[in-house]
């Protein structure tokens, strides 16, 4: 199987085929394959210890994005009097999240049902053991299938964390656990089934995205627009003032997002192999060229570089990359990253300042638009001409216009029901505290604590 | 000359500079503080420690204004300050000898 | 060998076996059986490079997990003139404990002596070489012994960096040093040696402790304890705040300990293999169930869920899950994370405080607390009926006693052994500073500086 | 291939073996060697999943120590007005360096031209895919390409990004970023082709340098000190006070290098095996005697241990440890920790002073120096007679002159390559903004922004 | 009316404050400040550089009263704030023309 | 007594100290304090928003002294602190009551 064409065959298909009691190892694998039954098996399925290694750092990656890493970034910008807040936030919703996916969270979003989502069959990770395999995209590689679940549950932790920046500093915690059990449950889960399950509706359709631009940065961004709109501007906004409280700790927090991206984006692959690699280069220099985009745009347009918009551009250039890591070649990467930092820029500075909500820390505008430009641009760079892998029967109008549709969808199914349970949200717990507690600050109002103390 | 000295909330503060610039008072300093009065605090918890924090943060401004003008700042101040809830704080007013400016040696009228 | 027994067989077992100039390897292992003689081993011993990447990256987590995760979750509890005092002696503990591990902790620890102690006959590694293997858990599968003493190593040195949590903010520094030189040889080596050294009194016993509960948990939160109660409290202690004085410090050093946790847990494993992923979702999911426990329970009993809260839960699970992370399976886990930090949230919130001790960072209510319950629980999620892994001949009732036996033990010898060296360092440096002194800070009078300047 | 001797087989010699549509594998590697053409292959080469995963971990580190690690050790040692200005200078440093190499970095430092470069035929990496294999040390042990790449990218990056701490507080953006364009063409590439490629000046010379003391470490020291100088001292400097505004941020800075320096030198080896985990036990134990080396030796001096003493140490230990990773026994690199620590105390305390220069962070006293202590003690270490592993036809006065020359032709190729540098830089943009500017701090003057708001 | 503006030392905060609620006055104004007099500082080494550092952190706390009470306020304070050691700090004590709250616009003893 | 209370900028604190120390004023208080005045600020941009910040952060400085040294200290404060540029501040200088030593419960000039 070559990397042209693994893409299509796709991630999806992997988790269906836990295998039980089963896979002959080769000499070389004596643990893992320590109980195989070697009659039991045609195929001759391995497990290698270096991809069991891999996808283990991985998900530790992963979960070093969302803490601290996404806390940070987030905590960093908001004012000290809300930074508690956002480092609360993300930290429980990841764990509540963490749950529900052992819970039904990866049943419904990796096996069997209908177009839209899975069954319950795997539901508290029913019949799983150590014996259980996991197909990765090449024939005959495994891995244990508690990994797969582990490395996929920080995904689905970490896409609900994404979400809060938008509605910082305004929103009641309960709203936000509420909200994210909800949302996880009839948006996640069911695009995570759409996309990457075999079975699922976007699945066939042939769009490409290599490390969930679509699931999960357009998903997060758009969702915490419509949060931002429904839940309404911080009180004082564009009266007041309020610049991030820390930046250093922003910057912490978007270095660990780099550094832990590439669990996200290389561990994607499921194995260790050449493949890999390109996705770990492309990570490094679409990243690379989005933190350069974004300090020479700001340099001209408004005559510094800040460090704050550096490590914008690299958000949004880790962003842009995701769907594309291991599609596109280290150029096409660099623009692609370039590109998206500018197109950030612009959206971040100028149209949203036009358009007058308030998105606290640019979820949409950074992960939404973002997502949207690597998902688009990833049919593009991935053309062989531009020094892309190419898929097979490639064709760039043809190609572009499928990720387009796997935008629109998600814009559809998202804003749908994003909408829908932030009304249904405000209506059981209410979705902001009075103005009074807002000015007091959550840390104290929601969570009886102060950030800072001399 | 007088200072008027005056404690507010924390978020007042551009309101206050605002209205004082609008009464033609140009210059004045501001320090952050800790406040005690009838404004009730809130508890903080430790693990198992918890606080009565009775300290609440408010902003210092001091404005160094000609005696005849006082009337005006104060009423800028508490018209601009003002939320009406317990809390909004103070204004004081005392009597300075001289003024200085450091840079020129201008000195009373001259300096402010 | 199947994961039910071979937790019985036994880590202790594996460092003793180092062959010099030894070991056939596996075709695909070209480069570690460069010089190997073939002839001159029987079996076919093997060194998986996947094992030995798994390996480093555990042991370099482990670091992470103290420098600076540990030195930043305890330094950001404290007052900010004390902060600069936690940092160094975390950092110094840790690095004074390596090289003794080097000159002697590795041979008292891992080579033959009596029941409770080792030799001295690889005193400063002698005899140890890249040709030295040591062995894990399966049989033939070999790692570097290097790579083993460095694991264990960095074992040796979170343990005296954790105690000093207790009894921070009064102790000077060269009573810290002095302490854990002497416990660490007194206590922690023969500690070590007797559970999991193959000849130790513990070992045979059959008590079940997958990463290090008893050694290094429940060992280090009652030296905090016995440390907390003899040094006495601070002044000012129940009169003036203490409050943390940065607690996204403490969220960082925290979610670090997270994350280098993986290294602990799934790194005590001493292979890559399915067992190991079981061991890295334990250790997801309990923390997540951990730090869900807390806030719910806070939210109950105090009104609002505190974010301090929430990640003293997740060090709680952390701990608890230590001794049963590849023991248990998820749910069971999630269990007992829960219910852990639970346990641990009562006592440090009501009943330290009714016993009046000033454990200063709660090393003894969170480590000390979180370790018996998952000492004890361990014998009670391990039951197959309840979805673990089980063990040979298991029997619940028996495995709890056996587990509570292991606990009592280390409360005898770490009790009297670290009452005895407080004792004995207050004599030859003493403890305490002045009133004055501890008013003024400890990184002033201690060391000289102070943590932050405008 | 022997540990012995493949130090001088060397390095340099892989990265120009890349092979395409190379490589058969053996039966366990099935998917990397998905496509190739076994005919085409006369020797077995293999690619083990266990190394690539090293591999990218490796890159991972290095990264992680570039940011946040780098960044924060130097940003909390400067004045809260010029945090975010070093920062900005680190990360986009690195993130230029980064596209200079895929530009022409990597094919100037590692394909075939003169004994001072290469040339341009892998310039925008003309012709690498994810079939091209490097070579490792050990003969038929490759990696794929890509990951090569990435791993020597992350040494360019952080090497000018090293050199900024000498400047830091007064030296303009554009200048830094021009400087470092120039200096990395024309210093790092060259160095680091002449030391690691296997048609370079110094490679046939037989200096040892296991993970790049001299391309790096005395490269950066020396550049910074020539900068230093040619700047001129900071505005105040002796008169005002210029206490680090946050030592915690140092000392988490600090911890992350060390964390990411296991990626630096123990991936230096470029495969994972025992020769790699020599190289661990080495960074973990060197560093732990420098940081014992300084506090005792500021203890006795100065009469407190500081905890900036202690992390200042820790970097000496590392940068000294560098050039011996592999090649020291853990004894020799404990006490070539030791030394090095207690040299730099001595020339960051008392002859830099004397000297009356301003390198404001030490990155001369510190990686300078302690990169010279290193390059020469590796001569020594090594000895078989002192624990070391050995090189073939050792003798130690003649390796210490060898390593010494090394040392002398980096500082003249480095002394007046960056003396001319900073020079042409001045000419062009200016090196410093105004003396009023330098007062009101680099973050408000070049970046528009303030770190720190309540 | 008068101000009595206190430097005292930070931890004696909570006493003083009680000290003073316990003879009736319910409202003040805390700063961090930095004091330099008598008592000696410190020195801090940061590696090469040593610093002599002779500012020493301080709370400054200031009290608007009737003139009738100034006498029982520096009584309270003294007593609260006193420790006997080098540092404990001053009382210092000036006339206020005018006190306002801001929230009603009551004036003089009203405002305090 | 007077208080002679000098807004600086916070570069020139050592210089004003040892000014001060030269003529015999072994004590003063230092607070943290933003100024705004006619010395124009910057501006902040932070994404897509920009500030316009006229707070710019200077010291305050309390000297008690006897009434006959304000003079002297005026001329010290102003000749240490001045470096001709805009912004470098003001000294006001008001009369005290009562001053007292904490420690000792001196007064007036001996408590200072
Ligand atoms: N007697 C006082 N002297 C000095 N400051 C005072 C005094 N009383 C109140 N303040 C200041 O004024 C602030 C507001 O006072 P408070 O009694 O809470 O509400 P209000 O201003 O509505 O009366 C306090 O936080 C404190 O900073
Ligand atoms: N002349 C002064 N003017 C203003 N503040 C002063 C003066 N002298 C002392 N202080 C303040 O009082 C504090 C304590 O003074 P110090 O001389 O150290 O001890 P003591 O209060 O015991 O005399 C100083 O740290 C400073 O803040
Ligand atoms: N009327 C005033 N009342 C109080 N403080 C003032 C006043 N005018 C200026 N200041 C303080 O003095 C500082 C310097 O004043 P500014 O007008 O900028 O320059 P200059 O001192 O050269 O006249 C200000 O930042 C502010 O802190």
């Amino acid at each position: 199987m070559t990397i042209k064409n693994w893409i299509r065959a796709g991630l999806p298909a992997l988790a269906t085929t836990a295998l039980f009691a089963a896979a002959a190892f080769a000499q070389d694998n004596p643990a893992t394959g320590a109980e195989a039954t070697a009659e039991a098996v045609a195929a001759v399925a391995t497990v290698d210890k270096g991809d069991v290694t891999w996808m283990m750092v991985s998900s530790i990656l992963v979960l070093f994005m969302t803490v601290p890493g996404l806390a940070l970034f987030y905590g960093g910008l908001v004012r000290a009097k809300n930074m508690l807040s956002v480092l609360m936030q993300v930290l429980v919703v990841a764990a509540v999240m963490m749950l529900l996916w052992v819970f039904y969270g990866y049943s419904l979003s990796f096996t069997s049902g209908n177009a839209f989502i899975g069954g319950f069959e795997k539901a508290f990770l029913a019949g799983v053991t150590t014996e259980s395999l996991a197909d990765t995209f090449s024939a005959n590689v495994k891995i244990p299938e508690y990994i797969f679940i582990v490395f996929q549950m920080t995904f689905s932790a970490i896409t609900p964390a994404l979400i809060v920046g938008a509605f910082a500093e305004r929103m009641k915690f309960s709203a936000i656990v509420l909200f994210s059990i909800l949302w996880v449950t009839f948006v996640y889960y069911p695009m995570a089934h759409m996309v990457w399950f075999s079975e699922g509706l976007l699945f066939l359709h042939g769009a490409l995205d290599f490390a969930g631009g679509t699931v999960v940065h357009i998903n997060a961004g758009l969702a915490g627009l419509v949060g931002a709109i429904i839940v309404g501007k911080r009180t004082g906004y564009g009266k007041e003032l309020m610049p991030p409280h820390s930046l250093p700790f922003a910057m912490i927090g978007a270095s660990v997002l780099w550094v832990g991206w590439f669990g996200f984006n290389a561990g994607s692959n499921l194995e260790a192999n050449a493949g890999t690699t390109l996705a770990v280069i492309n990570t490094f220099v679409a990243t690379a060229g989005a933190i350069v985009g974004w300090t020479l745009i700001e340099w001209l347009a408004k005559g510094k570089p800040s460090m704050l918009g550096a490590i914008s551009g690299m958000v949004a250039g880790l962003v842009a990359i995701t769907p594309a890591a291991g599609l596109s070649g280290p150029l096409g990467a660099i623009v692609l990253g370039f590109v998206a930092s500018i197109i950030c820029f612009f959206f971040c500075t100028t149209i949203k300042n036009a358009l007058g909500y308030d998105d606290s820390l640019d979820v949409f505008g950074v992960h939404g638009v973002g997502g949207i430009v690597g998902a688009i641009g990833t049919g593009i760079v991935v053309a062989p001409a531009l020094g892309g892998p190419g898929i097979s029967g490639y064709e760039m109008g043809a190609q572009v216009w499928i990720q387009t549709q796997a935008v629109l969808l998600t814009f559809v199914w998202c804003g749908i029901g994003s909408a829908i349970i932030f009304y249904l949200v405000n209506v059981i717990v209410g979705l902001r505290p009075s103005v009074e507690k807002e000015r007091e600050g959550l840390d104290i109002v929601e969570h009886g604590e102060r950030a800072y103390h001399s | 000359m007088k200072i008027v000295m005056a404690i507010i909330k924390p978020f007042k503060l551009e309101e206050v500079r605002d209205a004082l610039t609008g009464i033609g008072v140009h210059g004045l300093t501001v320090t952050e503080v800790k406040g005690y009065g009838r404004q009730k605090g809130h508890t903080e918890i430790y693990r198992g420690a918890e606080y009565a924090v009775s300290f609440l943060p408010k902003l210092k401004i001091e404005v160094a204004v000609p005696s005849d003008q006082v009337a005006k700042v104060i009423d800028a101040i508490t018209t601009s300050a003002k939320t009406g809830q317990i809390g909004d704080g103070k204004i004081f007013v005392y009597a300075i000898d001289q003024a200085v400016r450091i840079r020129t040696g201008e000195t009373d009228a001259d300096a402010l």
